[in-house]
Order: C-alpha cells, then structure tokens, then sequence
C-alpha cells in the first residue's frame, strides 16, 4: 500500500536552503505530526509532498514510486488547506464534487460520494449551501469533505485548526482523529502547536531549521529528547534547563552541581565528558517536588492555582528561573523560601553541543 | 461566433439580393464607389447625376459613400490614397491641397479625354499636376469670394455697394447707428474666418501681378508687405471698429446667413456656395441677399477673387478604370455636370464646363456675381489654385486677428513660418 | 481543453522539474494579449521611433535627422500648447479629485435619495465624449446658449465660456470634470466604503471632531482611491484629444490647443514625420509628469 | 435617523444635481423633438411641434440606414473586443499576479506604457494593411483590444492579488489542469472587476470616435459615433437630426448602466482601489 519515503528531500529558493535534506519513512495507515516553530520549514516539507513546491533535491516516492514530477492530481494525496480554501462561488455541493467532476467521474457516481463524504462529517443539511455562509467549524467539514471524497492514500493536513477557536478546536481534533480510525488512510499534519501533536500522532516530526531534529513517538520525545531543541520544543510547560558545572564523571553516571544546585548524580552516557566541563541539566516541571532532601532552594515569584496542579515559578538565589508543576493545591505565597527535589532519573544531561546524553 | 453568424447573415443577404438580381439584369454588372463629401448639396446632386448615370450606363452600379468635409476629409483621402484604399472615384480638392495628394501616381491621368478640351482653361490649371498632366473634372460651379450683403438693409439706408475699403468701413459706420452688425463672422465655423484673408486675393494681384508665382519660389512673403497684409488689416479693421456680431466667436455658418438673410446683419464675407443654403433655409429672402468682391483701396481696380470648384479623380488603385472613365466623362459633360445643378435649384456660380449656360433666374448673388465674369480682369482666381503653398493653419491665425487676439503684423509673420513647413514638405525648390 | 492535455504531459512527465510547481500559472497565458499588443501597439510605436526622424509623405520617407524635432519646438504654438496640456491635466485631475472626494462624501453619507443622486453623478461617464462636447458647445453658445441665458435671469452677463481666448481651455475642462466626475466619485466611494468603520469609532472615544475625522482618518485612509484617481486622469488629462477637438478644434486662435490637438493638427495637414515627432515629444512628457508622480503616490501609501 | 439636516442637504443635492447633470440631457431631448427650423436656433426652448418620430425616421434612414449598419458594427466591435479583453487580461493578471518571474518587471513597464503612450497612427495603418486587418472588424477588434488592455489588466492583476493561493492550490490538489484553474475558479471570482471592466471598457470601446475614424474606413463599416458625421457638416448642421442621434447613441450605455448599476461600485471596492 501507499507508504512514503523522503529521501534526502531538498528545497531552495536560489541561494537560500529551506529544507536541508530530510529522511523520513512513513508507514502507511500511519499519523504523521510535522511540528515546529514559524519558518521551520514543515509547510514547505507538506507543500512539498502535495507536489505544491518542486523538489530541489532527493527522492519522494509513494506507494514506492518516484513522485518527484508527478502532477498532484496524479499522486494519490488530498489536502486540507489553513484557511480552508474553499471555492466561494460553488455551493458545498459542488465544493465537495468540483475534483469528482475534474476527474469526469459519472454523475450519479459523484452524487454517491459526496453524500457520503456529507453522512460520514455530518453535514448533509448544507449542501445547498455557498462556503459564505457557513460557520467556521462546518467550513472546516466541508474542507474535509473535498478531501475524503477523492479517497486519497494520504491526508494532508496544512494547520487545519488554526483558525477555529479553542472549543471548536479540540472537537474537531477529536473528530479528525476519530476520521484518521475510520478511513486507515496515512496522514499528514502540520502545526505548530505541540499539544494538537502530542495528541494526535503516531509519529511526530520536529523540524527545525529545515533539518529534522527527531523522528518517534509522542512519549518517546516527551522523556527521550534528542537535544536541547526538542527538549524545549515539546512539553508544556516547557522543560527547566540549567547550566550545571561536571564535577565528576564516571561510567553511565555524571556528577554536577552549580552554585543553586549541590552535586547530584545523573545517569548519563557519559564518554566525551569530562570534569569542569559545563553541561546543561533538563528537568521537567512535572518532575519537581516539593522536598526535604532538597536539592533546589529558592524563593517563590509566581504561584498559578489550577486546582489539580500548582505552577509554580521559582526564582533561584543566583537570578535563575525554575518552573514547577505540583500535584494537588499547593497554599504557597510569594516570596517565601521553597525547596525542590527531583529524582535524578528524571533528569537529563545535555552536552556542550545540545546533543541529550540518554543512557 | 457571432463573426460567423454575422457572416451567414451576409451571406444570405447578398444570396437574396444575386437572386432578386438575376431577375431583373441578366447581364454583368460593374460596381463603382464614389466618395462624396456630405455636405446636403453635394449629396443631393451626386445622387441626382448617379441616377442619371445609372439609367444612361445600365450595366454600371455606383455605390456613394459619404464622408466629413473639411480637413477631416483632406486627411481621410489622403490616408486612404497612401494605404491603396480609396473609392474608385473621389471628389477633392483643386490647387494647393490637390498638389498634396501626389496626383502623378495616386490618380488616373486624364490628359487625352476628348472632353478636356471643352473644360475651361482657368478650371484645367488647378488640376495640372507638375508634370503636365491632367487628373480632374469639376464637381460643381465656380464659387465668388467676397462680401455677401442684405439689399434691403442697403436700400433703407440709401447706401450703395462699395467700390473702396473706405466706402466699405463708412456704410457699416451708417449701419452700425441703424442698430445692426454691420459685419458678420462666425468663428465657431472656423474656416469661415479665413474670407477676409483669401478674398482679398484680388486685390494683392491688381498691385502685384507675379506675387503668386514669387509666392511659390519663397521671393515673397506676407510679413511686411502692405499689400499682402490687407487681408488680415481689414479683418482687423472691422474687429477694432466693433462692427462684428455679439456672437462672432461661436456663432456658426448658419448662424451667419440666417442673420444675413433675417436682416440682422448687412455684410458676410463668404464664398457664394452659401446662397444655395440660403435657397433652403430662407427662400423669401433669397433675393434679399446680394454680391459684391471685397473692396480693395483702389476704385479703378475693383473685381472678386474667384474659387474653383472641387473635382472629381480616379484613384490609381481602381480595379475598374474603365467604367469610372465613363462616370467621370459623364460628369465632365452637361448631362452629368451641369443639369443636375440646374434641375436641383442649386446654382451658386458659373460652370467651368462649355456649352454649360446659367439659367434665366439665378438667385440675385449669382447674377451679381455673373457681372465680373462679363467684364475682363475682373477676376482672379484664389491664391490657392495658383500656388501648391498654403499654411494649414491659417483659418486659427485668421481667428485671432479677427478676434483682436493677434495684429495684423504678428499674424503675417506667423502664417510665412507656417507655410514653411508646407513647402518644405512639399519639397518645393528655394525653401 | 486538448492543448492544456499536450502541455500538462510535456511539462509533467519532462526530466526538467525547474517549471513544474508553475503549471498553474503557464507563461502562455500571456501569450496571445502578449501578441495582439506587440503587433499592434509596440511595433507602430517603435516604428514611429523612426518615422519621428523623416520626412513623410504620403509615398516616401525621407531622412532627416533631428529637423522634426527642431521644427516641432520651432513651432510658435508648442510651449503654449505643452503649458496648456499641464494645465488642463492639473486642473482636471485636481477638481476630479476634490469634487470626487467631495460628493462621495455626500453620497456614503445618510442623504436621501443617494441612489439617484449616485446614477445621475455617474450618468455622465458613459456618454459619448463627442456627443458631450457637441452638446456643451451649444449650451455654452455666448449670447444664446443655455447657460448663459441661464446667468443672465439672474442679472448676471456670462461670459464667452468657448471664445474668450483666456477662458475656452478651462471650459473644456470644466466639461471635462463634468463628464469624469462620477468615474473619481466611484471609485472614491469604493474607497470610503473600504475604510474599517473601528477607525471612525476610535476617533469618536478620542474625540474628533467631523472635521478631524475627515483630515486625520478619512483623507489618509482613502489614499490609494486618490493614487487611482490622479493617475488614471492625470494621464488622461495629458493625452486628452477627443473633448477639445469636438468643441474647440484647439481654438479661438491656437488659445486651447495641447499636444495632441497640435499632433493632430500635424498630421492633418500631411506632415506624417512631424505629427510622429510631437507624439514622441507628448510620449516624454507624459513620462517625465506621470513616472515620478506615480512613484511619489505610490510611496507615500508604502509608508503606511 | 434620517433628520432634518440630511433632508434638507439631500433636497439642495437634488436641486444642483438637477441643474448641473439632469439639464443637459433634456436639452438634448428637447432638441431631438424639434423640427430643423427651430432646433437651428439651439435654445433650451419648449418644441413647437412633435417632430421626434421625423427625426427619428430621418436619424435611420439617412444614407441608406447607415444608423442600423452602425449600431450592427458597434456592437459586434464592443461584445467582441470586450469578451476578448476580458479572457485575455484577466489571463495576464493572474499569471502577472501569481508568478514571481524576472520579466515580471519588463511586462509591468510595457504596461504602464501602454497607459501613457499615445498610438502612432499612421505606422498602425500601414501594419494593418500588410496583416490585410486595414478597414475591417477584425482589425479594429484587435486594435480596441491592443490599446485597452493595459488598464484592464491593471484592474485584473490587483483584484487578483486578492484571491488567496490556496484557492488555486486547493483546485490543483482537486485535478485541475491550468484551464480548469482559471476558467472554473479564478474567472468565476473575478465578476466584480469583470463588471467593473465590462462597463469602463463596453462604454470606451463603444463611445470611441477616433480609432474607427482612422482604421475602419467606408460606409459598410460606420460605427455609431461616426454617424454624427451625417448631420454635421463643413457647411450646414441638422441640429434636431445631430441631438436626436446623439440620443439614439446613448441608448446602449444607458442599458448597460442599468444593468450594472448596482455592481459598478463594488467593482471598483474590489478592483481599482486595492492596487
């Protein structure tokens, strides 16, 4: 079946250099989350693969065939645009139906499908209608519609709910992912937003740069980011990176410490280390507790209640920030002295080039 | 596709008319276009002489087209003759603009027709192109240029046409006390300005008699000498005098022989063509409207500047020579030249054709017209069918001096560099 | 629909992938207005590159350098006529951008019957030119035409509006805004109704009064309407041709004579080479007048 | 809250725009209704008589119903070159608005030159007559589209900006082929500023009195302007016969006006002053 590979996949504009060669396999059925900051080149990536942008450089194939000047029409994809790009002057009907009858596919056979397409996201009752009349949310079914009607090998989807507001928003994730079980088609999907990622994924792609930072699974980058990047990019809120002095290194275990931390072990691949080097230490919030074995000691600055969690913002007595999540409603008042302990299997040790030293 | 329907509709149309047609004539037919300008006379006699020629010539067919006049139509004819274009047959200009249409290899020569020898001489020479040759036939009669005037207004102020500039500024003096526009100019017809300019002809050649030819080899000009200069003077004269209508710079050529005729106004420097609108317009009051040439300084010298009729020319370019040699002898003829005229009540001047008589009863200009023609030197044609050079602005000039825009001097100046161009474009020998 | 089919096959399944991505947007496209406008327009105007230095007459051109050109600014009616052109540009351009400014605020605003009041302002625009100036020249007649015959029942002796030689070029202009007007207050209206209404409500919590709302929100905002309106008659107003001729012919005298009614006048009287030499002499104005003021209008709306 | 001030403005609008735009064209209705006699005299003067229906004859008939040829060539010139102008200028805006090229800039000056240059006519005459174009439809056709399509490009090219890519990407990823981009996606779009076009262009085209007078040539070939010609000679002027043709022509714009009426403003909303 229709599985992708990138091989190399490059794009410049003259002398510029936008996606810098990138490999990725995608199984087929598979949820693919391309996530990363403004400009990193993950619509680029996705335009690339609907055969929007030239390739520059390297291979695309899918289903195992060389796609590279393929007309998109011929490449087995459909795409879900950011601002819906639904035609203004054709009913949703006709929206839906307008690739069935580029295809001059038969009428009543069309007529099937785009009723099906309207059973499957619900929206039967607006057919008849123009895109202008329509509502955020029921454009955004209509823009799904257009795609699932071609029965496409992949889905693409170009940052589909970053137009709807928060509530619509998370529905609607529900619903596309609900929609990615229901058809076991691939998909594709771009955003900038790590949670939608997180949530959605079978596979995240966190670019940046125009270079792929880290390929896996939601958890596996969650606890085992490749490098500073991911570690900062993926988790909310984000993880406390602090710059720790090595007083101690010996084999799978990192000694630091630093004027606001005592010295702690941390096991880490440690080969290429060596003593008074500076490293950086990642520590999730979520990790923090509140401890007697403190290890941390500083003084509250902010404190967010939500109920189930407290967030916490520690400043440290060397001008330092610490964010912490605690379980439970915490009574903390700012300015009081607090003391933080984490388990050292938590931790995560970053070299001098960013690089995660995961044992 | 509406192209294609168009044409189908065409196409059936003249299917219709081949098959009404081969009903009525079983025999081949030539078909002639003729250019016409618009004016209503013009019309009116080209398509009286077309019938005529039509039922003496069953076998030809002449399609009239008609176009503007005036220079709009100088330059259509032109454009057309340059881009091989033009009608079979065409009716334009004599003298100086006639030069300008390079007549050797954009006309049909028509030196040896048998009836060019009853054409008049003074007609011929305005159709003679450098090299000898002949290229036209008149269309129409010979115009006088001079002051048309309101009998009436002379007979009750007991005054008598003027024989001397003099006499001629002391009755509109008399006419002016009387309460009305002692001369009248209608600018919003420009060309209508240019009478006093080009009348005055006459009176330039009674003192210089080689001035024309002197005019043509760049040995005479209009800046600085007293004589050439009387045209605009006078027109200046009667400006400064405040003898003009209210209206003189809007008011058009109709308005100017309504108020000639109404009595309105007594004088109305014009080319005598105008009574035919008069006939129309105002027939009581044709008879009220007299002739006279524009007065010069001299009483001894008195006479009238002529001007020649358009003709009429085959374009080099015509697939059917033959057949508009035929029109075109018809025209020359009295049949074709002159009865139409006659029968249309629309005599405005002599025929240049011989054997051509004025009818008994001619409108009053006519006849007092016809007087300088009986006696010797009392005419001379306008300088523009003696000399190729005439400046295309002069009727703009003849406006502003007219208007108190510009002095007689200034405008003479002005109009020798205007006629530079012309006769360097003309590529004339000694500019 | 069988070309695209050709042109889609070539270009997609080519080796070459560098125009792939525009197939959307296919150069052909401009392929046939890219022709019928070099044909017909680029060509003759290259050609009159030459001609302007010839002496043309109906059967032959001569070469003659520069002497058109020398002529063509020898002729005494030429600066009048190329100050008459800036003139008549200037002003026409500038009342069409006041009055236009000035009746599309009447015509956003709450009048009462602003449907005919709009048709009956644009009305005007699609009337034929000729047929305009036919008309005005009669109502503009000095003793009998209508208005001023109008004037006068109010005591008052109007003037020769087409014969006062210090007055008919700006007759004509005044036809001129008459007949343009509505086309400026479309596309002022079109540019008022643009403006996001948030600005006015701002203005009003700040304070302003009509007439600051006017200078500081309603004059600035509609400044890519005034950029339309300048241009398009400004340019208009250097080439114009058409009014002057029907009503004027240039006169009395050479009084409203501009550049093309001289080119005109050129080429009426034969002189082929000469009339090509004063459009080349009008094509430079225009450049030198329109390039910078185009640049001028157009940066000025960059700084917003 | 209509109150009295706008009441009273609206009313002092009404009275100008009464005397100022209105006035004209009863002039000229009045003057179509008069016999020759009294229309000579060119004053805004009740008819004596009611000769409009002479007139009109006379307006028709005059030169072998030359008026009906006109109107005929007139408007195949218009519908034709218009339809054309339309296709193939929004066809160059939006390939001009889509696509960063580098003759992008040489294409923008021939435009801006084609706005300013005026045409060299004599040159043109003797272009047409070697195409065998001199003196027919076809020819003036083409010679309307040449010398209009700079403006209507404009018009095309800053709508067109406005029109977001995707929409062109979504049709693309939907099948369609660069035909089926424009004619069925973007062409449909554009009726705003195709309006706006069809009523600038229809009307300049139709109203166009010096191009036909140059290169279209011949009575079989008159256009409704040139018609004016008929009743306004060197030497005499039919005023009744002048106005009423020149009510006779202003028919046609004046459908075209209420057509569109409505569509005009939001043509030039959409078009013009976004540029």
């Amino acid at each position: 079946m229709a599985g992708l590979e990138l091989r190399q996949l490059r794009k410049s504009y003259g002398n510029v250099e936008v996606i810098k060669g990138v490999d990725l396999n995608i199984e087929h059925g598979e949820f693919v989350v391309f996530v990363g900051p403004s400009g990193c080149g993950k619509s680029t990536l996705l335009r690339m693969i609907a055969g929007l942008e030239d390739i520059s450089g390297g291979e695309l194939r899918i289903g195992g065939k060389v796609m590279n000047h393929v007309e998109p029409r011929d490449r087995s994809i459909a795409m879900v645009f950011q601002s819906y790009a639904l035609y203004p002057h054709m009913t949703v009907y006709e929206n839906v139906g307008f690739g069935l009858k580029l295809a001059k596919t038969p009428k009543d056979v069309r007529d099937q499908k785009i009723r099906e397409a309207a059973r499957i996201l619900q929206m039967e009752h607006l057919l008849d209608r123009k895109p202008g009349q329509l509502s955020g949310g029921q454009r955004q079914r209509v823009a799904i519609g257009r795609a699932i009607v071609r029965q496409p090998e992949v889905f693409l989807f170009d940052e589909p709910l970053s137009n709807l507001d928060a509530a619509l928003r998370v529905d609607t994730r529900m619903e596309i992912a609900k929609l990615h079980q229901n058809l076991g088609a691939s998909m594709i999907y771009v955003t900038h937003d790590q949670v939608e990622a997180m949530v959605l994924a079978d596979k995240i792609v966190v670019l940046d740069g125009g270079v792929v930072q880290q390929v896996g699974s939601p958890i596996e980058l969650y606890q085992r980011p490749a490098n500073l990047f991911v570690a900062g990019f993926i988790g909310s809120p984000k993880m406390n990176l602090l710059p720790v002095t090595v007083e101690a290194v010996s084999d799978g275990k990192v000694t630091i410490s630093s004027k606001d931390l005592a010295a702690t072990d941390i096991a880490a691949n440690s080969s290429g280390i060596s003593a008074g080097e500076t490293v950086t230490l990642g520590v999730r919030p979520h990790a923090l507790q509140i401890s007697s074995s403190a290890t941390l000691v500083g003084r509250v600055a902010l404190v967010e209640r939500l109920g189930n969690e407290t967030n916490v913002n520690v400043e440290l007595p060397t001008g330092g920030q610490l964010m912490a999540v605690l379980d439970g409603d915490q009574p903390l008042q700012i300015g009081h002295g607090i003391a933080l302990g984490f388990d050292s299997s938590d931790a995560v040790i970053f070299d001098g080039e960013g690089q995660a030293r995961h044992l | 596709m509406t192209m294609i329907k168009r044409r189908a509709l065409v196409g059936l149309t003249a299917g219709l008319l081949a098959m009404t047609g081969m009903v009525g004539i079983a025999y081949a037919q030539t078909s002639l276009t003729l250019f016409s300008p618009n004016d209503q006379a013009a019309v009116a006699y080209t398509e009286a002489m077309v019938a005529a020629f039509e039922a003496a010539n069953p076998d030809i067919k002449v399609e009239i087209e008609v176009g503007p006049g005036g220079t709009e139509r100088d330059n259509m004819v032109k454009s057309r003759l340059a881009t091989g274009t033009m009608n079979d047959v065409f009716v334009y200009n004599t003298g100086s603009l006639f030069q300008a249409i390079n007549p050797v290899q954009s006309t049909v020569d028509l030196s040896s027709e048998a009836y060019m020898s009853t054409i008049l001489d003074s007609f011929k020479q305005t159709v003679t192109a450098t090299d000898g040759t002949l290229h036209g036939v008149p269309y129409g009669q010979a115009m006088g240029g001079g002051v048309l005037y309101n009998k009436r207004i002379y007979e009750e102020l007991g005054l008598s046409v003027p024989k001397t500039w003099d006499e001629f500024m002391a009755n509109n003096a008399k006419i002016k006390e009387a309460g009305k526009a002692p001369v009248i100019q209608t600018f919003g017809d420009t060309w209508t300005s240019q009478l006093f300019f080009l009348a005055d002809y006459y009176n330039i050649q009674a003192v210089e008699p080689d001035f024309a030819a002197k005019y043509t080899t760049n040995e005479a000009k209009y800046a600085g000498n007293v004589a050439a200069m009387g045209g605009f003077q006078k027109q200046a004269d009667v400006y400064n005098a405040g003898y003009l209508n209210e209206d003189y710079g809007a008011a058009v050529l109709d308005d100017g022989l309504r108020m000639l005729a109404q009595g309105d106004g007594a004088h109305y420097p014009m080319l005598t063509f105008a009574v035919g609108t008069i006939a129309q317009n105002y027939p009581d009051l044709l008879n009220d409207v007299g002739y006279f040439g524009l007065p010069g300084n001299d009483a001894a010298k008195n006479g009238t500047t002529v001007w020649m009729p358009t003709a009429l020319y085959i374009s080099a370019n015509s697939p059917n020579v033959e057949a508009a040699k035929k029109l075109v002898a018809f025209v020359a003829s009295k049949e074709g030249g002159c009865d139409p005229w006659v029968e249309l009540n629309a005599i405005t001047g002599p025929f240049l054709i011989q054997g051509c008589e004025l009818p008994a009863s001619v409108p009053t200009a006519v006849s007092d017209l016809g007087a300088y023609f009986t006696a010797e030197g009392q005419t001379a044609p306008a300088l523009e069918f003696l000399s190729p050079v005439k400046g295309p602005n002069l009727e703009n000039i003849t406006v502003e001096v007219g208007s108190g825009i510009r002095t007689p001097e200034d405008a003479a100046a002005l109009y020798d560099e205007d006629v530079k161009k012309q006769a360097q474009q003309l590529g004339l020998p000694g500019w | 629909m069988s070309v695209a089919t050709a042109t889609e096959a070539t270009i997609g399944r080519g080796p070459v992938s560098a125009a792939k991505r525009e197939t959307a947007y296919p150069g052909w496209f401009l392929l046939p207005a890219a022709v019928i406008y070099s044909v017909l327009f680029l060509l003759p105007t290259i050609s009159s590159l030459y001609f302007s230095l010839t002496r043309w007459t109906l059967f032959d051109a001569t070469f003659i350098g520069f002497d058109n050109f020398a002529q063509f600014f020898r002729e005494p009616f030429l600066i009048k006529g190329l100050v008459n052109t800036v003139i008549y540009a200037v002003v026409t351009s500038g009342m069409k951008v006041v009055l236009g400014m000035a009746l599309a605020l009447l015509l956003t605003s709450r009048i009462i019957a602003r449907g005919y009041l709009r048709s009956v302002v644009f009305f005007p625009v699609l009337v034929s030119t000729i047929g305009v100036g036919i008309t005005f020249t009669v109502l503009m007649h000095p003793t009998n035409g209508m208005i001023n015959e109008g004037l006068a029942l109010l005591g008052v002796k109007g003037p020769g509006w087409l014969t006062n030689p210090n007055l008919a070029l700006f007759s004509v202009a005044l036809v001129d805004v008459w007949k343009g007007v509505g086309l400026a207050t479309v596309i002022y209206i079109a540019g008022l109704v643009a403006i996001p209404r948030d600005y006015y409500e701002a203005a009003r919590i700040d304070g302003a009064t009509p007439w600051q709302n006017f200078w500081f929100v309603t004059l600035p905002l509609s400044r890519p309407a005034t950029a339309t309106v300048i241009t398009l008659s400004f340019i208009g107003g250097l080439r114009t041709f058409d009014l002057i001729w029907a009503m004027t012919k240039g006169g009395p005298g050479f009084s409203s004579d501009t550049i093309a009614s001289v080119i005109y006048k050129q080429y009426q009287a034969g002189f082929f080479g000469l009339s090509t030499a004063g459009n080349v002499v009008l094509f430079i104005l225009i450049a030198i007048l329109v390039v910078p003021l185009t640049m001028l209008l157009n940066r000025k709306r960059g700084h917003e | 809250m209509k109150n009295r001030a706008s009441v009273i403005s609206g009313i002092a609008a009404i009275v100008f725009s009464f005397f100022v735009f209105v006035i004209p064209f009863l002039f000229i209705i009045l003057m179509s209704f008069k016999d020759r006699q009294q229309a000579s005299l060119r004053d805004f003067s009740w008819p004596n008589g009611f000769h409009l229906w002479d007139n009109l004859v006379a307006v028709v008939s005059t030169r072998n119903w030359m008026m009906v040829t006109a109107f005929i060539n007139s408007s195949l010139i218009t519908v034709v070159s218009v339809t054309l102008l339309i296709v193939l200028a929004a066809m160059v805006g939006f390939v001009l608005a889509r696509r960063k090229a580098k003759w992008n800039g040489t294409i923008e000056f021939l435009i801006l030159a084609g706005l300013m240059i005026p045409p060299a006519v004599v040159p043109t005459i003797w272009l047409l007559q070697g195409l065998k174009l001199f003196g027919t439809l076809h020819g003036m056709i083409l010679i309307q589209v040449a010398y209009n399509l700079p403006f209507s490009i404009i018009l095309y090219r800053a709508f067109i900006a406005t029109i977001p890519r995707e929409l062109d990407e979504a049709a693309i990823i939907d099948g369609a082929r660069p035909l089926d981009v424009f004619f069925r996606v973007i062409l449909p779009l554009l009726w705003p500023v195709t309006v706006t076009n069809i009523v600038v262009q229809s009307v300049g085209i139709f109203n166009d009195f010096t191009n036909p007078l140059y290169y279209l040539p011949g009575s079989s070939n008159a256009t409704v302007q040139l018609t004016l010609y008929n009743f306004q000679s060197q030497f005499n002027t039919s005023y009744n016969l002048l106005f009423t043709n020149i009510l006779l022509i202003t028919i046609p714009p004046l459908i075209v006006f209420l057509f569109f009426n409505r569509q005009i403003v939001a043509g030039m909303t959409a078009g013009a002053v976004k540029g």
